[in-house]
């Protein structure tokens, strides 16, 4: 519709959208009143007069578009934005700005309705007020309507009032609002300069008070949300060392190409979202994200089965040379995948998992992260029944523990080998589906994070599922309360060494498996 | 032990080169225990009946040019495409007849993301090979450790991507932005009314040369600006860096109150994570905007845009400009990319430094021409005051500081992975390698002065 | 005889070491200079060049052959020692840029934009030659004496080692990528133009350089095989046979890892401080991860537990890389990994080892390691 | 042997892996120039016996005493091997990739065995006759520079126990020598050790008991990490308790 005003002339539009500003009956007919409605109607000559030269008569017409107006002109406002010059573009910018917030504000998705209500603040206007308080009297959704009284008191705040502004210092300080503290700070700086009022003492006393509202209030949203930080890396840590530990501790085969499984995991994905895209109803394309887990899951497995039988197997009881050998196969995937896959690929996240939850003020938790911990909870869960819990477990703990009795009791060695890798393979493939909604996918996935997850093994200690979970948890807890101190890398420098440390006190790891054979 | 300048005589050059391949390939299987070099020495031998090949199917005496981009390692997501749109131009040109009438012959090495290699394939293009002109690298770390050999052996290349300046080398020729040709207005624009009037700043970079320098012209623009250094941030994250909680929890609290914008100079693969985590953190583009000058088309093109989109980016070509050649251009590109079965075929897409490497190439074919040589020094002066018109509007070649004049051009992310212009420069900006902010005493021109001189 | 096949094969590598020494030293640099540039004789400067920077190589899998041939531990952080000697070295050269950076100042370039204004205390040591010298062997000797105390005396062994030492590099490269660190970040060090009063830029300098790594390549293997042909050198295969046998004869096997493990790392900084000014660039690129791997495929590639296997391994590999980057540069990584696991499954004694099966398939079938008869001390 | 004194004595040793007790309180000691064999059935802690001893692993609790009072326990095993403590393993383990000669070369015991001494040290021509002498003795003289790894079974088991002699320890540990030897094997291995008791205290762990009727005077029972008899060969079979053990696991002693 918009674009189809655009190559008319600019008096042309302008009355012809001045016409549906002003009513369903008039707009039915519109070449016909062409000329005349020109100025008749005050809003009308507004919109002629924002596009004037002379700089007071626009802002007299955005005044005037501002206090009669409303969403309906916003289409009109648009079209003659699109092709005003920059003063023009100016003048017009915060009359767009109120009308479409003002509208949004009954919008029927709360996010809308949440930052229509924030941007409302940076209008500046005070008619917003009224309009945010009537919104927020209506609204449904607790952390929107915190948003909308939070940007009401933000603008009572400019107001002239003196008492209107002590009340709105105060709300602020209750709302614990995080956006007002910059504002607050002003008013806190403004009272203690020697010149200052009585009132704007007033003021800075109940602005200081009210920081120190905030400040204690956000000293413990930062500790949660430090602590789900230190989580969610710790969950993607051991969803990454699972299926390393499980070769590492059960079949005495270190994998550098466990990283690469991942990688496939996450190219699996990407796959089926093409396949989606290709072959499937839009509407059903968040479907694929699911899909993709056993599709990911298998890729992965099937590729770690073909790498036992192919290079693994041949390598049982030689520690290093499994790990050098592996290493060799990570080259050649992570290249296969560059030469195949070419640049980039991008996984887009479906709809349930973007965003995130405000749980409280200040906190915010994002739904993908979540969502992971979740994941590494079930997997390890998983993990726990099927070899502790299952036939095929037992199976897999008595090869472990003594291969040639175990092949004299009737259990198919071989078997249970490679399906152990294949299994482990395939959780790494899971890892690499999980990561798809936190990173992108590229060759070099599995790089960022193999050293990380050997880390994890080896602090852990070999074999131990538990070992596994609390290093994971130690060194993503540990990383995420020293990277604000330290920043990114000196925190994980830092890990690195406390690691060494820790092995010269414990070298087997957290929990090492005690016993004759361990010091064999 | 002389150093010869690039000779003007290819046709002798062509036959020579195989045989002394050849010999010196004989020559180093004796140097080495000579028993077990087999393997090796039949690789050079493959390796010289490749050349052999070469040499001889193009019939005529070709000019030789080298491409220096990396096609393995990390780099190569983003170079593989000059290295194709290169290649796309030298095919252009060798079809309309060649430079002078001479077919131009591509020699393409991979450097392999090794900075050390690019050192060392450098030398092999101007040492061995001969090539007349380079065109190629991406990182500033590549170019830094290429330049001493080209000003050692009084080679030239063509530089092709946005960088942080402060640079002066007779034998580049840079034909991405400098700062204040990208940088330097977007901020600007930032703190313009009609770009929204941002009072803070929040400088994210990834841990090397661009980023930082970038980053200190900046920081010295907005102090200069008026901009009290507590509302800049600055922040800087090792390459390939994935975990952007703690990093987007610093922005949103020092984004609380509005006004702010976050500058990235974030490069590569780190983006993706970054600006989901962004977006999940509960931060909006109406909230806080990202500008961003290292995420181009050809990187958008494997991104979920959906968490960039209304996040904008500066730069001095998008593939949606609307020329009639750049039309062309990005049908021919995409045609290229698809008859050569290049990975994604006719869905990949131009973006600027795409353009940059490709009206290079034109850049240089016009002043050999008008230099009537392939000789380094006479091409070079012939480059300075070169116009051309390339795919995003008419360039020029500075007079004297072996930098390009563009336009800039500020984009909208879109959903599709495109950029919608929303604001673009007056004519072409002119190019200051050294920003008047940090370093207003320096000049650089090498018409006039020798490189970089003391302005009075 | 096994005695006699021992003497034939002792006296056929020392044989093969002079003759190979012989070419390096004076053949190849004569080519280069007395040869007209247009013979096919000729080896071209470039190439003479290149030829140095693969024999720093060659000493840097010394070392690691030492450490992981002989005594069977997996140091995967020679990258690092390597690079610790490189920046030394870098150091010293950066220095001696002066006042013909690009920015004209006494500082190396990249202070001049980090915004440093002085020169950090620990770039002082490295305005002397000395200071760079002794600190591109010490500093990788003290900090390998100082990790692999810790390492050892607490018995991380094999596999813990090799993956504590991954994570070493990965640190090492994490932190020089850093710009606070001062020593140049992602760009390393670059540009530099002399060294001892000498143009870098000059081809007699990089000839005098390649002579001088070919002389230093060839004291590194004489010191190596004194000490694997010592009962020290014993100790080591000993060690890496059966470690618990070692203890109980008497011996601190963590001890003797210590030492090679610092030899090794000696080596790496010898081969560090040469590769600097014949390629004239160091950055943190060549101290990571992937660095450190590549020196074990080296090794592995050569033969293993051989001294010349690892020469062999680090030149023909790189050789190779070199000569297939050319044409074909895709296929590179492919050709790397497919080495390397065809290597360690099916020829675990490397190209050397496949040699010496086909060459001496009719004597008796020889160990790799060779025996040394009572005479051989 | 009529020597009164003790050169080992185990007190209260326990070692506890996870709740099992390889040694239980075990007690146990032998006196210089004894020659000592340990019976008992599997899982009885012999072995852990001998590694707690020689510093293999480290008991839970208790105290061993060598020589003249020094507690071994906490020592590390290179230490107390130099203290004179010998073992042989069960398995052969030799240095599959050094020569015969030089497995021995390196197990002569020597003032230093540190790395500097090691690196300059040569062999002296007295270290060379005794070297030649223990060649003579284990059988290997033609083997001298062969690989230790192509050696058969035996002829390793040989060279171990000809490592451990020229460390002359003074008390040697010694786990069944003659698994996997012929019956003469098994008897040229009983006249070694009988001869080598001479001059040193040997303690060996057997399960073969014509070998163990061959070399013992004493035999000490072990079970479920104590010891439970001790005596002549004769003594220990008649008794009980022994039978019982050995009965009860279905296993009969000979």
């Amino acid at each position: 519709m918009r674009r189809g005003f655009v190559p008319f002339s600019k008096i042309v539009i302008a009355l012809f959208l001045l016409i549906i500003s002003q009513g369903t009956a008039v707009a039915e007919q519109p070449v016909a009143s062409e000329v005349v409605a020109g100025a008749a109607s005050p809003i009308g000559q507004a919109l002629l007069d924002i596009k004037s030269e002379d700089a007071a008569v626009r802002s007299a017409a955005a005044a005037l578009l501002i206090e009669k107006g409303d969403a309906s002109l916003l289409s009109a406002l648009d079209a003659i934005r699109a092709e005003a010059d920059r003063a023009t573009r100016q003048a017009i910018k915060p009359v767009i700005d109120l009308l479409k917030n003002h509208a949004n504000l009954t919008s029927d998705q709360s996010d809308t309705r949440r930052s229509a209500a924030a941007d409302l603040v940076g209008t500046g206007r005070p008619e917003a007020i009224v309009w945010l308080e009537e919104a927020a009297a209506k609204e449904p959704v607790w952390w929107v309507k915190y948003t909308m009284e939070e940007s009401a008191q933000l603008l009572r705040l400019r107001a002239e009032d003196h008492t209107v502004r002590v009340v709105a210092v105060k709300k602020l300080g209750e709302l614990r609002s995080q956006n007002g503290l910059s504002a607050l700070k002003e008013l806190v700086e403004a009272g203690s300069q020697s010149g200052a009022t009585d009132e704007q003492r007033a003021l800075a006393d109940a602005a200081h008070a009210s920081i120190g509202q905030i400040d204690a209030w956000f000293w413990w949203a930062d500790a949660i949300e430090t602590f789900f930080r230190g989580i969610s890396l710790s969950s993607i840590l051991l969803m990454m060392s699972l299926g390393l530990a499980i070769v590492f501790g059960l079949m005495g085969v270190i994998n550098m190409a466990h990283g690469e499984l991942m990688m496939i995991g996450a190219y699996a994905t990407f796959v089926t979202q093409q396949a989606f895209i290709a072959w499937v109803s839009p509407e059903m394309f968040d479907w694929y994200f699911p899909v993709a887990l056993p599709v990911a899951f298998l890729a992965a497995a099937a590729f770690g089965w073909l790498l036992e039988a192919t290079v693994v197997r041949f390598l049982y009881g030689r520690l290093l040379e499994t790990l050098l050998a592996t290493w060799g196969v990570s080259l050649i995937l992570m290249q296969a995948a560059r030469v195949y896959f070419g640049d980039l690929t991008a996984v887009i996240a479906p709809q349930a998992l973007r965003g995130g939850a405000q749980v409280m003020v200040g906190v915010y938790l994002p739904y993908n992260r979540i969502f992971i911990i979740l994941l590494s909870i079930v997997c390890v869960l998983g993990i726990y029944f099927l070899l502790f819990r299952s036939n095929l477990g037992i199976r897999v703990r008595s090869v472990t523990q003594n291969r040639n009795m175990s092949a004299c009791l009737g259990i198919p060695t071989r078997k249970v080998d490679s399906y152990t890798f294949a299994f482990a393979s395939g959780l790494a493939g899971i890892a690499g589906w999980a990561l798809t909604m936190v990173g992108n996918v590229d060759p070099g996935l599995g790089q960022n994070y193999i050293v990380d997850a050997f880390m994890v093994v080896v602090t852990g200690g070999v074999g131990k599922l538990a070992g596994t979970i609390w290093a994971s948890l130690g060194i993503g807890g540990l990383n995420k309360l020293i990277e604000p101190v330290t920043g990114a890398v000196y925190g994980k420098v830092f890990i690195l060494v406390g690691v060494i440390l820790f092995l010269q006190w414990r070298p087997q790891g957290l929990f090492a498996a005690k016993g004759r054979s361990a010091d064999a | 032990m002389d150093k010869k300048a690039p000779q003007d005589s290819p046709n002798v050059k062509e036959v020579a080169t195989p045989t002394e391949q050849t010999g010196s390939s004989r020559r180093e299987f004796l140097g080495q225990s000579g028993r077990v070099a087999a393997g090796v020495g039949v690789a050079a031998l493959l390796g010289n009946l490749g050349q052999y090949a070469l040499s001889y199917a193009a019939g005529g005496p070709p000019i030789k040019i080298g491409i220096l981009h990396s096609l393995s390692g990390t780099m190569a997501i983003s170079e593989v495409s000059l290295r194709d749109v290169v290649l796309m131009a030298v095919e252009e040109i060798n079809k309309a007849g060649g430079v002078m009438g001479r077919q131009v012959e591509a020699k393409v090495v991979d450097p392999a993301s090794n900075w050390d290699l690019f050192a060392e394939k450098a030398k092999q293009l101007l040492l061995e090979d001969k090539v007349s002109v380079v065109f190629g690298c991406w990182t500033s770390v590549s170019r830094k450790s290429v330049l001493p050999v080209f000003e050692k052996n009084n080679g030239m290349l063509f530089y092709p991507v946005q960088y942080e300046g402060e640079e002066c080398s007779r034998n580049v020729f840079y034909t991405g932005a400098a700062v204040n040709q990208q940088a330097a207005p977007a901020v600007e624009y930032l703190m313009s009314p009609e770009g929204g009037g941002y009072k803070k700043f929040y400088l994210l970079g990834t841990d090397y040369v661009y980023p930082r320098t970038t980053n200190k012209i900046l920081r010295a623009m907005l102090l200069a600006k008026g901009v009290p250094a507590s509302n800049i941030g600055e922040e800087y994250t090792p390459f390939h860096h994935q975990d952007y909680q703690t990093i987007c929890g610093t922005i949103k609290k020092f984004a609380a109150g509005g006004g702010a914008a976050v500058i990235s100079t974030i490069n590569g693969d780190s983006n993706v994570p970054f600006y989901k985590e962004f977006g999940n953190q509960g931060l909006r583009a109406e909230d806080a905007p990202i500008m961003a000058f290292s995420v181009a088309e050809d990187e958008l093109r494997g991104m979920d845009t959906s968490a960039l989109v209304g996040h904008l980016a500066a730069w001095n070509y998008y593939q949606s400009v609307d020329t009639p050649q750049n039309k062309k251009f990005v049908a021919a590109f995409k045609a290229y990319c698809k008859r050569n079965n290049l990975p994604d075929g006719e869905n990949r897409v131009t973006d600027d430094p795409i353009e940059a490497a490709y009206f290079g190439v034109y850049v240089w074919k016009q002043a050999v021409e008008k230099a009537g040589s392939i000789e380094v020094d006479k091409v070079r002066k012939a480059v300075y005051g070169q116009k051309f018109l390339a795919p995003g509007g008419q360039i020029m070649m500075d007079e004297a500081n072996q930098h390009t004049h563009k336009p800039v051009l500020i984009g909208e992310i879109l959903k599709n992975g495109q950029f919608k212009t929303i604001w673009r420069s007056k004519g072409l900006v002119k190019p200051e390698p050294w920003s008047e902010y940090t370093n207003p005493e320096k000049g650089c021109d090498w018409i006039n002065h020798q490189g970089t001189y003391q302005k009075k | 005889m096994p005695e006699q096949m021992v003497a034939r094969q002792d006296s056929r590598e020392t044989l093969s070491f002079y003759v190979t020494g012989l070419i390096l030293l004076l053949v190849l640099p004569l080519l280069n200079v007395l040869t007209p540039e247009d013979s096919w004789l000729h080896l071209s400067d470039f190439r003479l060049n290149q030829f140095g920077k693969f024999l720093c190589f060659a000493i840097l899998a010394l070392g690691l052959d030492l450490i992981w041939g002989y005594c069977g531990v997996l140091s995967m952080g020679q990258g690092v020692f390597f690079g610790f000697g490189a920046y030394c070295m870098g150091m010293y050269l950066a220095l001696q840029i002066g006042k013909e950076s690009v920015y004209g100042s006494e500082l190396p370039d990249f202070m001049v934009w980090t915004q440093v204004k002085e020169l950090p205390f620990f770039w002082y040591p490295f305005k002397s030659f000395a200071g760079a010298f002794l600190g591109a062997i010490l500093v990788p000797v003290l900090f390998a004496t100082i990790f692999g105390f810790l390492a050892f005396r607490s018995r991380i062994k094999g596999v813990y080692f090799a993956i504590i030492t991954q994570a070493l590099a990965f640190a090492a490269w994490l932190v020089f990528n850093r710009n606070e660190t001062r020593l140049g970040g992602t760009n390393g060090l670059t540009d530099f133009k002399q060294l001892l009063g000498y143009r870098l830029s000059d081809p007699s300098t990089q000839r005098g350089l390649y002579i001088i790594t070919v002389l230093a390549l060839g004291a590194a293997y004489l010191f190596c095989r004194w000490i694997v042909a010592s009962r020290a050198g014993k100790v080591l295969i000993a060690i890496r046979d059966s470690e618990s046998r070692v203890t109980f004869s008497g011996y601190t096997p963590w001890m003797y890892k210590l030492f090679v493990f610092v030899v090794s790392a000696g080596l790496a900084g010898l081969a560090g401080m040469l590769y600097v000014p014949q390629v004239g660039i160091i950055t943190p690129a060549q101290i990571g991860v992937l660095p450190s791997l590549e020196v074990v495929i080296w090794v592995a590639v050569g033969g293993r537990g051989t001294l010349i296997g690892a020469i062999l391994g680090a030149v023909a590999v790189n050789y190779g890389r070199s000569v297939l980057t050319n044409y074909f540069p895709e296929a590179w990584p492919f050709i790397l990994g497919g080495l390397f696991v065809v290597v360690v499954t099916m020829f675990p004694d490397g190209l050397l080892g496949m040699i010496r099966k086909v060459t001496e398939r009719k004597q008796t079938p020889a160990p790799v390691i060779k025996a040394e008869g009572r005479t051989a001390a | 042997m009529t020597d009164g004194g003790l050169i080992l004595n185990c007190e209260n040793v326990v070692m506890d892996y996870d709740g099992f007790k390889a040694l239980n309180n075990c007690n146990f000691s032998v006196r210089y120039n004894e020659l000592r064999v340990v019976i008992g059935p599997n899982g009885a802690g012999k072995t852990t016996l001998l590694d707690v001893i020689c510093g293999k692993t480290k008991p839970t609790s208790g105290k061993i005493l060598f020589g003249k009072g020094i507690n071994l326990v906490g020592k590390n095993a290179e230490d107390i091997t130099k203290l004179g403590v010998g073992r042989k393993f069960q398995a052969p383990s030799v240095y599959g990739n050094l020569s015969v000669w030089q497995n021995l070369d390196l197990s002569v015991k020597r003032a230093s065995k540190g790395v500097f001494p090691t690196l300059i040290g040569r062999s002296s021509p007295a270290e060379r006759v005794r070297i030649e002498e223990t060649l003579e003795t284990i059988g290997l003289s033609l083997h001298a520079h062969d690989r230790a790894g192509s050696l058969s079974h035996g002829q390793k088991q040989w060279l171990e126990i000809g490592m451990v002699i020229l460390q002359e320890p003074s008390l040697l540990l010694v786990d069944e020598p003659v698994a996997g030897m012929s019956d003469k094997e098994t008897e040229q291995t009983g006249r070694l050790l009988t001869s080598l008791s001479e001059k040193q205290a040997i303690v060996v762990i057997e399960h073969d008991m014509d070998f163990v009727r061959q070399i013992a005077k004493i035999v000490t029972v072990l079970a479920e990490g104590t010891v439970i008899c001790e005596g002549t060969v004769e003594t220990v079979q008649a008794d009980d308790h022994v039978r019982e053990i050995y009965l009860g696991r279905a296993k009969v002693a000979h």
